[in-house]
């Protein structure tokens, strides 16, 4: 990324003022990050003060832990909805990369770093191709990951033949499921989320192609004007999206260690991301985005459905919860942001 | 922008021919499909009465269609179409062998639930504001909840042949009651949005809903009644489907969902709203439909079926963008900045 | 060529611009032919012309949006090759849009550095908030302009948004900043404000370009004014030279006419439309007026005073705190506009992209889509020979040049989009129509014939409000004129009073007297 | 109605005479064209019936196909089923996601001379010639207890994880182990039923649910594949190896580690490859019109079978466990 330094390029500073930066963007900080925080603590004292178990370490490391592979997707989601896009295909680029890294792990014992370069280039590659169609061929962002969803999920068909994985090596199990240290208790998959999460964040707000997302889902044309890249910002976008999914997959098949052929679109992850990035406060109508609302998003969700069972709530009615909590959130969100622009 | 000097006004300058390019390029890919197919797979073609027979494997797909072009129409989107048809079906099974009432009456108050459940995607959508997308993605997960638990362990099934002869039965031994019921709806639908007050207000509002509002039209009314038409049309499909199963899952609307959508997009439908047509959305229909029977029988499996839909529609919307420049306007926005672009941006922010 | 005069006049700071010969074609049609201009530092260039006499392609030109079919640009002396927008930019040259580029989402200072943001660090470079900040506060300051640098962009009022665009200019370290019509959605006040900033800037050097068609703006404010007439240069003079008749007659291309009054009024007695203490804070409140049939009652005021939403309100589009309103005796403050139409009100907005018309589909389907149900129906089916007829006799009445009645409206000129949103209302027959601002972007030419359609309807007893940012257009169209003020009616003219002199003073005194 | 009846008792006379015999004496002159149609494809339990399917299918003169949809869906396996008998198939084999949905399609199938055979999960019985049902439901539901129940307190309070709240066959089960557990040991509650849709992640995280709400819960039954996987797993997650017990039933391949860890001390089932050869000479002497709704016919190596009212039922329950689990791949 090169930026144009005009004539002010002597205002280098060894580094941000955090003060200041804050400054910057408070007055378009949502409450959203506030508001999800303060209602999954209620959720759990509420809960917990029924059953004590729910504010119990573990239960909560696990609810932190359930709900990784999700937001890792989300995140992805999260950058394509700041661009006015949308990505249905996610759920067969997760599926696909827990198919191909568990088989090979398990057919031919594939080292865990190969693994990681597999995802890397089926997330690549797959999100690529949605990026060129969309910002190439113009073709509207939803129907062209509804057209390679249908394609990328044959995919998962062609390599997989059906057979699915079982077990995963060692390596991939210490991935999925061990701790940072002996005494540190923090799950890698959470370490790797908070990893993602800050280098999200970080391309989000301090860097320019972060602004050149948000600037492009403001008003595609006044970017173009401004002289952003509109059509490589897109492509990159989707790629984002297409590796985090993958990497999702990864995690996936190392902390379950097992995967099918209907891992991710069996479980609508397509439709549960979109509806994690809108908890967090994205913007369906682009030009804002939310990282750290997202993800905790996805732990509210995690929360609310384990809060379901120890309220000892029927199974059958727990999408039901969900289904409530999105419109719930999102509509009350767009109340407060509402209420903000009439001030 | 040419003006053209006329002082004498011609009456219309385009042809009555209901059908525009797009739909016409789809009828002769439809032709060329049917008798492709009926000449190179054997088993395919088998009779009249088996080619038509074949319909009723898909339409319900065509009937959730229609109503979903009426949403997709206004510039909304229904997600809910897959929930809203399972939750339908199993009203009308439970009112029939919870209640015992007439399967008849019962239907009737199955499609009549559908319309209810749209009613309340449309009052959420117009009076809390909430995009489609969201809305309908939420009542879905919720309307699924409800049919699972309306439908019990063990759904109600095997009703009477009167009723399946609605999904399964044929008139005279050749033409199904899916295909009558679709080609009746389908005239309906395509006189509804093309001929009729309510028709030309949807497309209006699509276009452009502030100057729909400006014109004194009752935007959030017609807007709620596109979701009431697609809950509708949803819960008709599922009460087809019930008929062709001779029983009913609450699950059993899950696959409407993406064909669907692909159906109307295919069908010349822009996403955006405003632009389209039933007949081009009838022809997605029959030629999506007509290709997965095809291609199965054919011997290629539902996996090549589904990735080769998807190509389809893919490809067809780049030709549909690329060459007719119809449709997208946000599309046409991009290929005009690339143009002036020229692929070399100076100070690019990358 | 007049400007040729100009080329001597080389100054000696950076930023003199230069076009030659510049042509542009779409397909056949030449939008602009060879024109040449020259913009020095330290002065305001102003083009001036008709709707659709090239202004604003050539200024697209000049600023990379738009690539000349033939022709040069030069900076400096320096050949220019502007690839887009933002080569534009790094060359140094800024376009404020009209309607500039909003990015709701962002704040104030990340929407003037969009493409442009400092960074700091090598590895990983990152956008220097800091340094973002200060620079934006610092060319906030230069041009004394009070906006948050951290407040949302969707709070910004268009105005705040223009002068934003000033200083993205001179983020960019642009010295040509060029302003598309930029006050044509302006108030008075805000015009002033803007035009301070101009000149702040044409003081410390900076080469600006300007666009308008208000004489007076131009003649305030402009250097050197060119002016253009269907895609070619006609005239090119410098301050000295100003002469207000000869650059109408120059854009008109025929002498100009001493503004005519209406001669015989249709004005009855009998009252029709009776609006009492309408209100609607904050935008306007007591607002009391009765219009009569047959009657052109005007709605002057600068824009922004709140004629527009007068006239919403009364149509049932805003809500209303107070006040009612009664048409034909009958009280409709409370009906929906759907409900208002069909009692034989009408209102043609004033923006007719976004609001007058649906411009993808054809001229019948606009026209009759205010009051479907005068179309007949059969089984529920819309009449097409009732459509056509209906289409067939309001382009031949109100004249529409157009290929036929199934024509697509974004293919017709603005005059006869209006003709056609005309049609729609009127062939309703209403008995009150109100008209806000009907022949914004229409040419001359066809102004006259919207003028003549106006009052034959009035003659027909149609009573008539129309309002109108142009002096010139309400006295010569109205019996009666109320004057509108931050909200309020100030001042009733009638007769011999209606004149563009009075009718201007009668609000703008009222600004003097309440300290604006 | 008395010849086919005679015609029955001979044909059981016939196969009593040619025990032994193997499949010589099943006619396999003609080539016939059979189907295997699962729930969807894809799923390992599935491909150990095409496994042992194919290899019948050898024998039998048999031409095989496997096919079936992608998404466990009812509409998929009628759009298969469909394109079968365009193709004239002579037999079409399936396990149902539904009893109910697929009947009017195999119906129609049976009409055009089509032979139907059902197994694993049945669909309504006048829509198939033949059930192959895995094991007898009483049986199952039994040592889907004894799985458990064994291992545990006789007043031990135990969780259900199954598929799906209308999964037929795991009702079936679940109502024949509570039918088994309030006789042998009353004293046992189940506190909760849970549902993972057949998904390893939801059956995952519904595992871990269920023992963070109900810390009391000491046994698990899942009688579904991905289910048990998924109690197993979050068994093992929170570290209560040995502490809870998990059983129910699942393909040997997907469950080895945790019969190893001791998570699932055993686990019943049935052999899915030899199910799968016996659905090849089912669908066979269906062809052949040599057995009946009720008789008694010899399926090769496999042995001897009776047919009552349609339903064969293929063997008992066959139990993995730390020792015999590595005999068994599929």
């Amino acid at each position: 990324m090169k930026a144009s330094m005009t004539e002010t390029s002597g205002f280098k500073t060894v580094a941000p003022s955090v003060k200041d930066s804050r400054a910057t963007r408070r007055a378009r900080r949502e409450t959203r990050e506030i508001t999800l925080i303060v209602a999954a603590v209620v959720v759990l004292l509420a809960v917990g003060a029924i059953n004590h178990r729910f504010v119990s370490f573990e239960n909560i490391r696990f609810m932190v832990l359930n709900s990784v592979v999700l937001s890792l997707v989300a995140l992805g989601q999260t950058w394509v909805i700041a661009t006015k896009g949308i990505d249905l295909s996610v759920a067969p680029i997760m599926g696909l990369t827990a198919v191909v890294t568990g088989l090979l792990a398990q057919g031919s014992g594939l080292p865990l770093i190969g693994a990681f370069g597999i995802a890397l280039v089926i997330g690549l590659v797959l999100g690529t191709i949605n990026g060129l169609l969309v910002a190439r061929l113009t073709i509207p962002p939803i129907i062209v990951t509804l057209g390679t969803y249908s394609i990328y999920s044959g995919l998962i068909f062609i390599y997989s033949n059906g057979t699915q994985v079982d077990q995963v090596p060692a390596a991939y199990a210490a991935f999925g499921n061990g701790r940072i240290a002996p005494w540190l208790p923090i799950p890698i998959p959470v370490l790797t989320l908070a990893i993602v999460l800050f280098l999200c964040w970080f391309a989000l707000g301090y860097t320019l192609f972060g602004r050149a997302v948000l600037a492009i889902g403001n008003n595609a044309v006044a970017a173009y004007n401004a002289g952003v890249s509109v059509i490589s910002t897109q492509v990159r976008v989707y790629m984002i999206s297409g590796v985090l999914a993958a990497l999702a997959g990864l995690v996936f098949v190392c902390y379950t260690g097992s995967a099918t052929v209907t891992t991710g679109t069996g479980d609508h992850v397509e439709l549960q991301s979109i509806a994690v990035a809108l908890i967090g406060g994205t913007a369906i109508a682009g030009g804002r985005g939310n990282m750290i609302g997202t993800v905790l998003g996805g732990l509210f969700l995690s929360v609310i459905l384990t809060a379901l069972v120890f309220l000892h709530v029927p199974p059958i009615w727990y999408s039901a919860g969900e289904g409530a909590m999105i419109l719930v959130t999102v509509t009350l969100g767009m109340r407060q942001s509402r209420a903000g622009k009439a001030s | 922008m040419k003006e053209v000097e006329n002082t004498v006004t011609a009456r219309r300058t385009g042809s009555r021919f209901p059908l525009d390019g797009w739909e016409r390029s789809l009828l002769a890919l439809l032709v060329v499909e049917i008798a492709g197919f009926c000449i190179g797979i054997p088993g395919f073609y088998d009779g009249i009465g088996s080619l038509l027979g074949l319909t009723q494997n898909f339409l319900p797909f065509g009937i959730v269609a229609l109503g979903l072009s009426v949403v997709i129409l206004t510039g909304g989107i229904d997600l809910s179409v897959g929930s809203m048809a399972g939750l339908g079906a199993i009203v009308m099974a439970e009112f029939w062998q919870g209640l015992h009432l007439s399967i008849w009456l019962s239907a009737l108050l199955g499609v009549g639930t559908g319309a209810v459940l749209g009613w309340i995607n449309g009052m959420i959508i117009t009076r809390l504001n909430t995009e489609p997308l969201i809305a309908t993605l939420a009542t879905s997960f919720i309307y699924g909840s409800v049919g699972t638990a309306l439908a019990g362990e063990n759904p109600p099934a095997g009703f009477p042949d009167s009723f399946n002869a609605l999904g399964q039965g044929e008139v005279g031994g050749l033409i199904p009651y899916q295909l009558i019921l679709f080609v009746v709806l389908a005239i309906f639908f395509s006189l509804l949005m093309s001929r009729s007050a309510y028709g030309r207000k949807v497309v209006m509002i699509g276009y452009n809903g502030e100057a729909a509002r400006y014109s004194g039209m009752r935007v959030p009314r017609v807007i709620c009644s596109a979701y009431v038409i697609s809950g509708t049309m949803a819960a008709l499909a599922g009460i087809v489907l019930a008929s062709y199963y001779s029983a009913v899952r609450p699950d059993m609307g899950d696959i409407l969902l993406l064909t669907t959508i692909t159906m109307v997009v295919l069908g010349g439908v822009s996403i955006f709203g405003g632009e389209g047509r039933i007949a081009g959305v009838v022809m997605a229909v029959l030629l999506l439909g007509v290709l997965r029977q095809g291609m199965l029988i054919a011997g290629f499996s539902d996996m090549v079926t589904t990735m080769v839909t998807g190509a389809i529609l893919l490809t067809a919307i780049a030709i549909r963008n690329l060459v007719s420049g119809r449709g997208t306007g946000f599309a046409l926005l991009f290929l005009r900045l690339r143009r002036l672009g020229g692929g070399k941006v100076p100070e690019a922010a990358e | 060529m007049a400007s040729a005069a100009l080329d001597t006049a080389r100054g000696l700071d950076t930023g003199v611009y230069e076009a030659r010969d510049l042509t542009k074609r779409y397909g056949n049609v030449a939008v602009l032919r060879g024109v040449s201009l020259t913009m020095r530092p330290g002065r305001v260039h102003t083009i001036m012309g008709e709707n659709g006499a090239g202004k604003s392609t050539a200024f697209k030109m000049l600023s990379g949006i738009v690539k000349p079919t033939s022709g040069s640009l030069s900076l400096d002396g320096h050949a220019l090759s502007l690839a887009s927008p933002a080569a534009a930019h790094h060359a140094g040259i800024y376009l404020v849009p009209q309607e500039p580029a909003l990015m709701p989402e962002l704040t104030v200072t990340e929407t003037m550095f969009v493409g442009q943001l400092p960074t700091t660090g090598m590895f990983p470079r990152r956008v220097d908030w800091k340094a973002a900040r200060s620079r934006a506060v610092q060319a906030l300051a230069t041009l004394k302009l009070d906006i948050d640098p951290d407040q949302l962009a969707r709070h910004l009022s268009i105005a705040q948004q223009q002068q934003l665009e000033c200083a993205k200019a001179l983020l960019r370290g642009c010295r040509v900043i060029l302003f598309d019509e930029p006050t044509s959605p302006l108030t008075t006040h805000e015009v002033e404000r803007l035009f301070t900033t101009m000149r702040r800037l044409r003081g410390e050097g900076y080469t600006l370009g300007f666009i308008s068609h208000r004489m007076d703006e131009v003649l305030d404010i402009s250097d050197d004014i060119s002016v253009l007439r269907d895609g070619a240069l006609v005239d090119s003079v410098e301050r000295e030279a100003f002469d207000r008749v000869r650059l109408l007659s120059k854009m008109v291309g025929r002498e100009m006419r001493v503004v005519p009054r209406r001669q015989i009024s249709h004005a009855t007695t009998t009252p029709i439309l009776r609006v009492t203490g309408l209100a609607h804070e904050p935008r306007f409140r007591d607002v009391s007026f009765t219009l009569h049939k047959g009657e052109i009652l005007g709605f002057a005021g600068l824009v922004g005073a709140g004629r527009t939403e007068i006239a919403e309100t009364i149509f049932g589009l805003r809500r209303r705190d107070a006040g009612t309103v009664e048409l034909a005796g009958e009280d409709i403050s409370a009906a929906s506009s759907h409900d208002i139409i069909r009692k034989g009100l009408v209102y043609a907005p004033e923006d007719r992209a976004r609001h007058g018309a649906v411009l993808p589909m054809t001229i019948t389907e606009n026209l009759t889509s205010g009051l479907l149900e005068r179309v007949k129906t059969r089984m529920g089916l819309l009449s097409q020979s009732d459509e056509d007829r209906i289409g067939a006799e309001t382009v031949a009445r109100y004249r529409v040049r157009c290929a036929g009645t199934d024509q697509k409206m974004r293919q017709l000129s603005g005059g006869n989009q209006q003709k056609v949103v005309f049609g729609k209302w009127m062939g309703i027959g209403p008995e009150v129509a109100i008209l806000d601002e009907p022949t914004r972007g229409v040419d001359v030419g066809a102004k006259d014939e919207i003028y003549e359609l106006i009052d034959g309807l009035a003659h027909e007893g149609m009573g008539i409000i129309a309002i109108s940012s142009e002096l010139e257009e309400l006295v010569r169209l109205c019996d009666r004129i109320l004057s509108v003020y931050e909200g309020r009616i100030v001042a009733e003219l009638t007769g011999d009073d209606i004149t563009p002199e009075r009718v201007s003073s009668s609000y703008l005194t009222s600004a003097e007297v309440s300290g604006r | 109605m008395r010849n086919p009846k005679k015609a029955a008792l001979l044909v059981a006379a016939m196969l009593g005479f040619s025990v032994g015999a193997h499949a010589a004496n099943i006619d396999t002159s003609k080539r016939i064209h059979v189907a295997m149609v699962p729930k969807l494809i894809g799923l390992s339990v599935f491909k150990a019936n095409e496994k042992g399917a194919i290899e019948a299918a050898k024998k039998l003169n048999i031409n095989f196909l496997y096919t079936g949809p992608v998404t466990a869906s009812a509409q998929g396996q009628v759009d298969v089923f469909n394109s079968l008998i365009a193709r004239r198939f002579n037999v079409i084999t399936t396990t149902s996601n539904n009893p109910t949905e697929l009947a009017p399609a195999l119906r129609r199938a049976m009409k055009m001379g089509i032979k139907v055979v059902s197994y694993d999960s049945d669909v309504a019985p006048d829509a198939r010639d033949f059930f192959i049902q895995n094991t007898a439901y009483p049986e199952f539901g039994k040592a889907l207890v004894e799985s458990v129940a064994k291992y545990i307190k006789p007043d031990a309070k135990i969780a259900i994880l199954s598929s799906t709240p209308d999964a037929t066959i795991q009702n079936a089960w679940i109502g024949a182990l509570k039918t088994y557990m309030a006789a042998h040991y009353p004293k046992m509650t189940i506190v909760t039923t849970q549902y993972g849709q057949s998904s390893p992640s939801q059956s995952l995280t519904a595992g871990l649910n269920i023992l963070q709400a109900n810390p009391d819960v000491t046994g698990i039954i899942a009688p579904d594949g991905a289910a048990e996987v998924g109690a197993a797993a979050a068994v093992q997650k929170l570290g209560l190896t040995g502490k809870v017990i998990v059983g129910g039933c699942s393909d040997p391949d997907s469950i080895r580690q945790y019969v190893k860890a001791g998570v699932i001390k055993e686990s019943p089932l049935w052999d899915e490859v030899k199910e799968g050869e016996l659905v090849m000479y089912v669908a066979r002497l269906a062809y052949n019109n040599a057995i009946h709704k009720n008789s008694t016919f010899t399926a090769g190596d496999l042995g001897t079978f009776t047919a009552k009212d349609g339903v064969i039922i293929f063997s008992k329950p066959l139990i993995f466990n730390a020792q015999n689990i590595d005999q068994y791949h599929f």
